[in-house]
């Protein structure tokens, strides 16, 4: 289980904030597809990934990296803080 | 150093108040303030999302970076979140340096990284809506000097 | 905008307080204090002698430059003269623009012109003696990038 | 009748902080030549005019800038403020 977290537009085109998932998928990029594949709310929150952003353990990660071992996934999309 | 990520409005000036002050080590001190701006006369708040925990650890991973490279004698970052009136304090950043060309590096080098790589996001409420704040290429451009 | 030339001791903080706040037009408040420096443990003091009128003349011709060119609400400049003590602020700069680049520049601006084109001569005083401090070519060079 | 006024070390080696001149110099180097003619606590100020600025009613001039209808003329070091 792994959890997801969603920020920003990102969680308000999925619905939630938080949940947890079940996943065989070896890559951000995989989890996505997966997602995507499973909803029409997932599809339309990744529908243009350049503009999402991740962070795997609250770092900063790509989406060609790999999910082993990480616990926390969260998506939004680019930062506008300051 | 301090770092604060909080929801209540803060006094940029009591902040700067006694920042860098009665010590023989440090020669300038450059504070940044940002503020809710209203271009258009029609928002009523900004709402600013963060990250917990994701943002404390960027913030101060800034902070440990920009203390190291310009050799600070002290930092402070305080950022709010939540709703926020036009004309109020949203972001506070000081520095502490010997001299003031590291004071004002330092402090814009922070600038430019809680814009665009602390994990806040801002949605701007008006009487015709809300929407999200777009993130700027020019803010993404500006990392690259650094 | 408000210059002051001046004796007295004076708190940033205070001064920050209240600057460019509470406005619809403003989204960044940038500030410069610099402090006196003892870089050896030696310095007793530091002493300001300024030319009373062409200082008020001055600073405020460069003020102005910089309220027209980077469109400052607002803008201040407090510079003391007489017998400074170790730790306590010489002076201080502050700016208020809609963006935050603007108001960076134009402290950075005021900073450098202050620095070499505003008649303050600084001597430092040691156990061992007095000295004028001399003007760096690099604050001169300063100046070209404007 | 002008006034001349010094500034840190050029006050310290004139020795007058302020002082009423008559004088003919048409520019500012003359009236540095006709001081250092005068006497040597000029000449020891004046030796090396690169490291001297001069203001004629309190804007900044050139060594060559003219005289004419000047009244106050300050000489001083380079600037060290901020």
């Amino acid at each position: 289980m792994v959890d997801l977290l969603y920020f920003a537009w990102l969680r308000e085109r999925v619905g939630v904030a938080r949940e947890s998932v079940e996943t065989s998928a070896v890559s951000v990029a995989d989890l996505v597809e997966e997602l995507k594949a499973r909803d029409p709310r997932y599809a339309a929150a990744f529908a243009d990934t350049s503009v999402v952003r991740v962070a795997l353990d609250q770092d900063l990660a790509d989406f060609s990296a790999p999910l082993a071992g990480v616990k926390e996934i969260a998506f939004f999309p680019p930062m506008t803080g300051g | 150093m301090r770092i604060s990520v909080q929801e209540a409005v803060f006094d940029p000036g009591a902040e700067l108040s006694g920042f860098g002050a009665g010590r023989a080590d440090v020669g300038g001190v450059v504070s940044f303030t940002g503020l809710v701006r209203d271009d258009t006369g029609t928002l009523e708040a900004l709402e600013i999302e963060h990250y917990p925990g994701m943002t404390e650890r960027a913030i101060t991973a800034m902070v440990e970076e920009a203390i190291s490279r310009w050799e600070l004698a002290d930092a402070l970052v305080i950022h709010r979140y939540g709703r926020l009136d036009v004309g109020a304090p949203i972001m506070m950043v000081a520095t502490a340096a010997r001299h003031r060309v590291a004071a004002f590096e330092a402090a814009e080098f922070l600038m430019d990284y809680l814009k665009s790589r602390a994990p806040f996001w801002k949605k701007e409420v008006t009487r015709a809506g809300e929407s999200w704040v777009a993130a700027k290429d020019a803010d993404e451009e500006a990392l690259k000097r650094w």
